[in-house]
């Protein structure tokens, strides 16, 4: 249906379409215009369709597609809940993610600092039995996904930012229970929430702090 | 955008009458700054050395010889060579004591910086980095590793600048004042002779600000007008003579 | 021949066999080079000769002599449209493939110069505006653009491909706005070849190359201009005459032979009296001025004196008085090796401002060092080379490259 | 209808327009640059909780303590402990590429046996049962030689070869074993200790205080503080020596010590040390027997030159006179001793910036000899016989962290001394050239991963004890040499008393009256100024002093020590190669260095490719012109031109030792070596 009437319609923009170019052509060969009107717009007649569904076809791949080639999605190795921590058992962040005495920022905590409660399970949850199973025991530490990570050749001191919202850059998990996925850049190995230089720098902008290089350059 | 005003100059002063050119503060700085060890070194026109020891003499004979031995590392130039040539931007000078920064990930590897550069500091990654199988176990967290294909060159460890300002901040100390001690790159906290010093030039605390004071202190090929952060200091006039190049008839600057 | 109907009408052109053989002989060449760039690429630029003192080599030399003989593209378009010597017509399209090679090889060979070609593109999204290479890199991509443009029509123009009518059209609108991409070619080409100069002139650290200057441009800027703009109408004039000799047939007619030769001339006239100025000045002033003697800029037989020599005097003066006679330039055998002197001093420029500047020792306990290329940076620009021949031979196959040659031959 | 040309490339143009309209191209490029900013074949960096944990560091020069930094237990570098008294925050260039000689190419992982030409992994338990069988035949008919000159691992070793009943157990030549003997035929109790620190002159008659003798670093350190100015005889100048406070007396090689009897002349006839026992003696020996007229021709030193010097000692406050070996060994106890009697004349023992009287330690192993005695056993002597068949080869060898296939004088003798010897050991945690020749490997964990200890290194000031912990499970497959010396002896029956190295460590520290808890953490203890009893001015060994005239147009080596390139147990490390120089090794060829007079009189010039040849044996070499060189001297490196190893340090030049030709020693009988007459022809 929709085809019947593309011709007519690029008939017309077809035809305007090459206006210009075809001008100069058409009065040399005045003898033969019509005809060669006809013949210049049957060769035309579709144009815009296959442009427009070129054009279609490529902005979904773009924006839909795409993503899912780059992007494989990935979950934590062990379904840990901050919510049975945090609204739970009442814990305090910092008392996993701590300050260490020479300023340095502990991040998650280790397997031995888990251990201290999950020597052996203390819950029903599997979770925890498989935690304690495959790492405490094992003496392993968990290879949590973490979704701020920086590259090596980013220096980030945690001090530095005491006075910021934890939140201002990391999701706020405390009543999460199940993780969020996690998405991993099969190229670059970059998580997809990974903070890309320009927020650092509008942030050190805004706040004056310096942008040299060798701020967070290592 | 505006900054913190800091008016430090962070800077060396190398005693060229201490230093026996023994290598510690060379191999100290390939460890900490994660160089990878290269097993043939006969050819010093591909290794990396961000610290370089060269061997000058006053080029008598003997008995009236001389030698110097001369550890060379980044100038972190007041005016950098490199830092206008660098077509993106992968040269800054730290407004926070002038260190002149060198940003991998960033560089491109045209070498324009090299070519700029009359103190060859800076080098090229040939190939990738090669460690001995399970040496890269030893790689400090403190500098990321390079890939081939880039600049790098002496930073003055300002990874431990870094890390020096956080202990203050954990100390609840100003971290923009250090105290002197509390930021020492790799080389000069090697060197078992005592030639090498570090601290802020423009804090007459510093010991190197008195050192740099000394009628004996010169700089490298100063009247190229790169105005170095790194000192040296001899009693021998010849030494000095050799830091920088005069016509015969010119006196050595000091004189 | 198979490929007859898409030679243009009226000339004559070898057999394709013979012509084929042609290619094959070029594709050894370009699949050395091939090799070569794949070694690099894949290994690192350990794999050459470049070493810590000599970041910049043959690659850079050869990009800087290739962008500097080219500039007979942007300066012949300058005079043909904006100043309008209609004479020119005759040369023109050839100025702009040779053009159009220069540039494109001298980019190729860019990607292989620098360490992460994959990250060339930070020129443009990262640039320091106070890098004479940030202009250089703006400029060179932007005027190849405007070469491809130029080259375009002309390829339009193939008999078969023009009888597309849509192509036939497109060509003829390219000609009408030739004059515009030729204004905007020689507004870039006048900045890039100055700022590959300046890229030598502004390194106050390297006493050799350090130029003071006009503004922020050190004389170096200018004194390239001059050398690119005096040689390129050299350089194009060999180039026709290898192709007159390969294809045993006149191409362009002497006269307009003759006026190029007489603009190069003129203009290397120019060039080498302020080049001498320049080294006279720079003797004199810089050197003395940094502690520095002018022998002392100097080393071996590899960068010694008689390199300046022959570069200011046998490959710099004697052209110059012979291109402005002409009376030489009306013996063509003199006019081509007058030409070739110009190229000459102008490659052997480009090379001891790449390579001496870093050779000379700036420090004085340190010692000159040597720098040869090895076959990783040959075999590639080798390949460049072959790379021009091929497309020449195509071009010149297939199209209405010479609008002369059809009388000149009948 | 199907799909024209002309319509398909609207669908391309249209692709193209609707791509750019999307992220793919432009976040296409910013992902590529970031992988190439992340190349997953680019080592990644660890991270972690950091500390900095004490140790001693006795990879280099002598035992010192060192800092290694840890990130979440994994060291990652050394660096100089500034509370350790012989390191005082400096560290050595082998010092600090320590850590990651960890995992050089070059370490044994596991332990081995000689199969054929090959070795082939093997059980310790196996290797344990191997070895407790060829000692239980063996009996008493064992040797062991050992570099660890400092340790408590030595009394193990030596308390074993005790309990099988055999005396041959070595430590490796160095500075102190004719220290130990020159001290002793002066009346000295212990070890001459030197008080570096407190000295406002230092003579130094050929000891390398940089390089090779005694505590380098502390030495620098001691000399960075300026107190003292400085004075150097040697062949070989040291940089720097043209300023007020350093100077270079030029001596011909080896014959340093013998400076010191000119320098009493002038000083006795100063009316210095009338009175002190043995004066008599020695006035008539260095006044009379041989006046400095005679030790001039000797050493090629002016008498002038002499006599300025006793004038400077005679000024200084406080001076102190080192004596030692070019290179750290094979000196003569006699030259030792004549450098010590300056000290004695000039009243500077047991004096503030003099010489101390270092007490040897008590005996915390059963039956191990005390280590004066352990110090007068002359390895390289022993092994020359071995090698003549002078003395029986032992069936069992053992050689414990050291290196004597490559490192002893002539290497091609001890070879051959191994060879006679039926099954040789070696406890080396890198494979070295004995290694390479041993019948059993059994590496041993290296410094970090196992426990170790320190007495008072030569060269100290005062007696001092550090420990090392282990700060690391070991790597791979490997065992402290001490541990497995220890479950030997029991297995073959022996009591040493101590059933752990941590318990012989501890009974040390209990000897001493030190705390070991602060040991354990890697604190020094360092004992107050320790006072001998008096030292005279003379022995009548002293007579046996050879001044032989230096024979005209003789051509003598002066050995280098230098530090980076490694010493003799342990040879170019990784990251050492980018401090090899090529005034040392030019394009892996060993340099001859010489200054233009001596090339001139030779034919040669700069880089002539020559044959070094002396007495000994020959080494390749390139000439390498050198104004630091006096006359008639040539010059060439250590510790370079290893046979066995890896990349960094195998087949890197030429090994010197096999030019050394060894002596024995007329007065004391003790193997002396180091600067034997070379002749040098073009290759």
């Amino acid at each position: 249906m929709f085809y019947n009437v593309c011709p007519n319609f690029s008939r017309v923009n077809g035809g305007c379409f090459f206006q210009i170019s075809v001008l100069g052509y058409q009065q040399k060969k005045d003898a033969k215009l019509g005809m060669e009107v006809m013949n210049v717009q049957r060769k035309k007649s579709c144009i815009m369709l296959p442009l427009l569904a070129g054009f279609v076809a490529a902005v979904a791949l773009g924006w839909w597609g795409y993503p899912k080639l780059v992007f494989s999605e990935k979950t934590q190795p062990i379904r840990f809940s901050h919510s049975v921590h945090v609204s739970g058992q009442g814990m305090d962040c910092t008392e996993c993610h701590f300050f260490r005495d020479d300023g340095s920022y502990a991040g998650l905590p280790t397997t031995e600092k888990c251990a201290e409660c999950h020597e052996e399970a203390v819950g029903e949850d599997p979770a925890e039995a498989m935690f304690v199973e495959k790492y405490v025991a094992e003496g392993k530490e968990v290879p949590w996904l973490v979704y701020q990570k920086q590259p090596d050749n980013v220096y980030f001191s945690h001090k530095a930012h005491e006075n910021q919202e934890c939140t201002d850059c990391h999701m706020d998990m405390s009543d999460v229970d199940t993780p969020q996925a996690y998405y991993h850049n099969k190229l670059t190995g970059y998580s997809k929430q990974t903070m890309k230089m320009w927020q650092c720098e509008r942030c050190h902008a805004e706040n004056g702090a310096s942008n040299a290089c060798y701020v967070c350059h290592k | 955008m505006e900054h913190k005003e800091s008016n430090i100059k962070w800077g060396m002063v190398i005693d060229l009458d201490k230093c026996t050119g023994c290598g510690a503060c060379m191999v100290a700085c390939e460890a900490e700054n994660n160089i990878a060890p290269t097993p043939d070194s006969s050819n010093k026109l591909r290794t990396l050395s961000w610290l370089l020891v060269y061997e000058m003499n006053n080029g008598k004979a003997y008995p009236e010889h001389d030698v110097a031995y001369l550890p060379r590392p980044c100038m972190q130039c007041g005016n950098p060579s490199c830092l206008h040539v660098c077509p993106v931007v992968a040269i800054d000078k730290n407004e926070e004591g002038g260190i002149v920064s060198q940003v991998y990930p960033r560089c491109i590897g045209c070498r324009y910086c090299m070519a700029a550069c009359p103190y060859h500091a800076r080098y090229f990654n040939w190939f990738d980095p090669i460690w001995p199988e399970g040496m890269e176990k030893t790689l400090t967290p403190n500098v990321s590793v390079r890939p081939r294909g880039v600049a790098e060159k002496c930073t003055f460890c300002h990874h431990k600048f870094a890390e020096a300002k956080e202990r203050a901040r954990a100390e609840g100390r100003d971290p923009s004042h250090l105290e002197e001690g509390d930021y020492i790159p790799a080389c000069v906290a090697a060197c078992p002779n005592g030639a090498m010093h570090f601290g802020d030039l423009n804090n007459p605390k510093h010991k190197v600000y008195e050192l740099s004071h000394k009628p004996e202190a010169f700089r490298l090929l100063e009247r190229l007008g790169t105005d170095p952060q790194v000192y040296y200091s001899s009693k021998r006039e010849w030494v000095r003579r050799q830091g920088d190049n005069y016509l015969t008839n010119e006196k050595t600057k000091g004189e | 021949m198979i490929d007859k109907a898409w030679i243009p009408e009226g000339v004559q052109r070898c057999s394709i066999g013979k012509f084929l053989l042609w290619l094959t002989f070029i594709g050894v060449f370009i699949a050395w080079g091939l090799y070569g760039a794949f070694v690099v690429l894949s290994q690192g630029i350990g794999t050459t000769g470049l070493d810590n003192y000599f970041g910049f080599g043959l690659w850079i030399t050869f990009d800087l002599a290739v962008i500097a003989l080219g500039a007979g593209a942007f300066f012949t378009g300058f005079l043909r449209y904006i100043l309008r010597i209609d004479q020119l017509k005759n040369i023109i399209n050839l100025t702009v493939l040779v053009g159009f090679l220069c540039y494109s090889g001298a980019m190729i060979v860019l990607v292989l110069d620098i360490g992460q070609p994959l990250r060339c593109w930070f020129g443009y999204w990262h640039p320091n505006v106070h890098s004479m290479l940030t202009e250089v890199i703006f400029c060179i991509t932007c005027y190849c653009t405007v070469l491809v443009i130029e080259y375009v029509p002309l390829i339009l123009e193939n008999r078969m491909i023009n009888k597309n009518r849509f192509c036939h059209h497109l060509a003829h609108n390219f000609h009408i706005y030739m004059p515009l991409f030729a204004g905007i070619g020689t507004f870039l080409s006048f900045f890039h070849q100055g700022s590959l100069g300046g890229m030598y002139g502004v390194l106050f650290g390297r006493p050799y190359a350090f130029r003071e200057g006009f503004f922020i441009w050190p004389w170096t800027f200018f004194l390239f201009i001059a050398s690119a703009i005096a040689s390129g109408p050299s350089f194009t004039l060999l180039v026709n005459k290898l192709m007159e000799a390969l294809s045993g047939k006149k191409l362009v007619d002497d006269f307009t032979k003759e006026l190029m030769a007489k603009i190069s001339g003129m203009l290397l006239c120019f060039y080498i009296f302020w080049k001498i100025m320049d080294t006279w000045a720079w003797a004199n002033g810089m050197l003395p001025k940094e502690g520095l003697t002018f022998d002392q800029m100097f080393y071996g037989l590899a960068y010694g004196k008689w390199l300046l020599w022959t570069e200011l005097g046998i490959c710099g003066v004697v052209p110059a008085i012979m291109l402005i006679i002409p009376a030489v330039r009306k013996i063509h055998g003199l006019m081509y090796i007058a030409a070739f002197l110009n190229c000459s001093g102008i490659v052997i420029n480009r090379f001891v401002q790449t390579v001496q500047t870093s050779a000379h020792p700036v420090l004085p306990f340190d010692a000159w060092q040597t720098y040869a290329p090895n076959w990783a940076e040959w075999s590639t620009s080798l390949m460049i080379v072959a790379y021009g021949f091929l497309v020449m031979s195509l071009s010149y196959r297939y199209l209405p490259v010479f609008p002369k040659e059809k009388e000149l031959n009948s | 209808m199907g799909l024209d040309r002309r319509s398909f490339i609207a669908f391309l143009a249209g692709g193209t327009g609707g791509i750019l309209c999307t992220p793919v191209i432009w976040k296409g490029l910013d992902d590529i640059s970031i992988w190439s900013q992340n190349w997953p074949w680019i080592p990644k960096l660890k991270y972690g909780q950091r500390e900095k944990k004490p140790v001693v560091c006795k990879f280099g020069s002598d035992a010192y303590g060192v800092r290694v930094e840890t990130a979440a237990g994994r060291p990652f570098v050394a660096q100089g402990n500034p509370d350790h008294p012989l390191s005082k925050g400096g560290i050595c260039p082998l010092g600090a590429a320590s850590v990651q000689m960890l995992y050089s190419p070059s370490r044994v992982k596991a332990p081995m046996k000689k199969v054929g030409d090959g070795f082939e992994n093997i059980s310790w338990d196996e290797a344990g049962k191997l070895l407790a069988a060829k000692i239980k035949a063996a009996g008493s008919d064992v040797c062991a030689m050992t570099g660890d000159e400092t340790g408590t691992t030595a009394d193990i070793l030596a308390g074993f070869l005790a309990g099988l009943g055999s005396e041959a157990c070595f430590l490796m030549p160095s500075e102190s074993a004719p220290a130990a003997r020159a001290w002793e035929l002066l009346g000295g109790q212990g070890m001459p200790g030197y008080d570096i620190e407190h000295a406002d002159l230092v003579l130094s008659l050929g000891a390398d205080i940089h390089e090779s003798w005694g505590t380098v670093v502390r030495n620098g350190k001691a000399m960075a503080a300026d107190n003292a100015v400085y004075t150097y005889v040697g062949p070989v100048q040291k940089a720097g020596t043209s300023i007020s406070a350093k100077t270079w007396v030029a001596c011909a090689p080896g014959t340093e010590p013998l400076v010191a009897l000119g320098i009493a002349a002038y000083l006795i006839n100063a009316g210095k040390g009338v009175g002190m026992p043995g004066y008599d003696a020695l006035k008539e020996f260095v006044t009379l027997t041989n006046p400095p007229s005679r030790v001039a021709q000797a050493t090629g030193v002016s008498e002038a030159t002499m006599k300025q010097l006793a004038g400077a000692l005679l000024r200084a406050r406080r001076p102190l006179i080192l004596t030692g070996s070019e290179f750290g060994q094979g000196a003569d106890a006699l030259g030792c001793a004549a450098g010590l009697v300056l000290n004695v004349l000039l009243g500077r023992v047991n004096a503030k910036g003099g010489v101390t009287d270092i007490p040897f330690t008590a005996a915390v192993v059963n039956k191990a000899p005390d280590r004066r005695t352990l110090l007068a056993r002359d390895v390289v002597g022993y092994v020359q016989d071995v090698a003549q068949g002078k003395t029986k080869p032992a069936k069992v060898t053992l050689v414990v962290d050291a290196n004597p296939a490559y490192a002893l004088p002539q290497p091609e003798v001890t070879a051959k001394a191994f060879e006679k010897s039926d099954f040789v050991v070696s406890f080396s945690s890198f494979m070295d050239e004995t290694a390479a020749r041993a019948d059993l490997i059994l590496p041993a964990s290296y410094f970090i991963e196992a426990m170790d200890d320190a007495y008072a290194p030569y060269g100290s000031g005062q007696a001092n004890y550090s420990v090392s912990p282990a700060i690391i499970d070991p790597v791979f497959d490997t065992k402290s040499a001490a541990e497995v010396i220890l479950s030997l002896a029991a297995s073959t029956g022996i009591d040493l008393g101590v059933a752990s190295f941590e318990e012989a460590a501890k009974a040390r520290a209990e000897a001493l009256g030190a705390d070991w808890d602060t040991l354990a953490e890697g604190t020094a203890w360092v004992a107050e100024m320790s006072n001998g009893s008096g030292v005279s001015l003379w022995n009548d060994a002293l007579r046996a002093l050879s001044l032989a005239k230096v024979p005209a147009g003789a051509m003598i080596l002066a050995p280098l020590a230098r530090l980076h390139l490694g010493v003799d147990g342990t040879p170019t490390t990784p990251f050492g190669t980018i401090t090899i120089r090529n005034t040392e090794l030019k394009k892996n060829v060993l340099c001859v260095q010489m200054n233009a007079a001596t090339a001139g009189k030779l034919g040669m010039k700069q880089d002539d490719a020559v044959q070094v040849k002396s007495p000994a044996g020959s080494c390749k070499a390139v000439v390498s012109l050198s104004e630091a060189i006096m006359p008639g001297v040539v010059a060439m490196p250590l510790c370079l031109g290893h046979t066995v190893g890896d990349a960094f340090s195998k087949n890197k030049g030429d090994n010197v030792y096999k030019l050394l030709d060894v002596q024995r020693e007329g007065g004391t009988g003790m193997s002396v070596f180091g600067n034997p007459q070379v002749q040098i022809t073009k290759a």
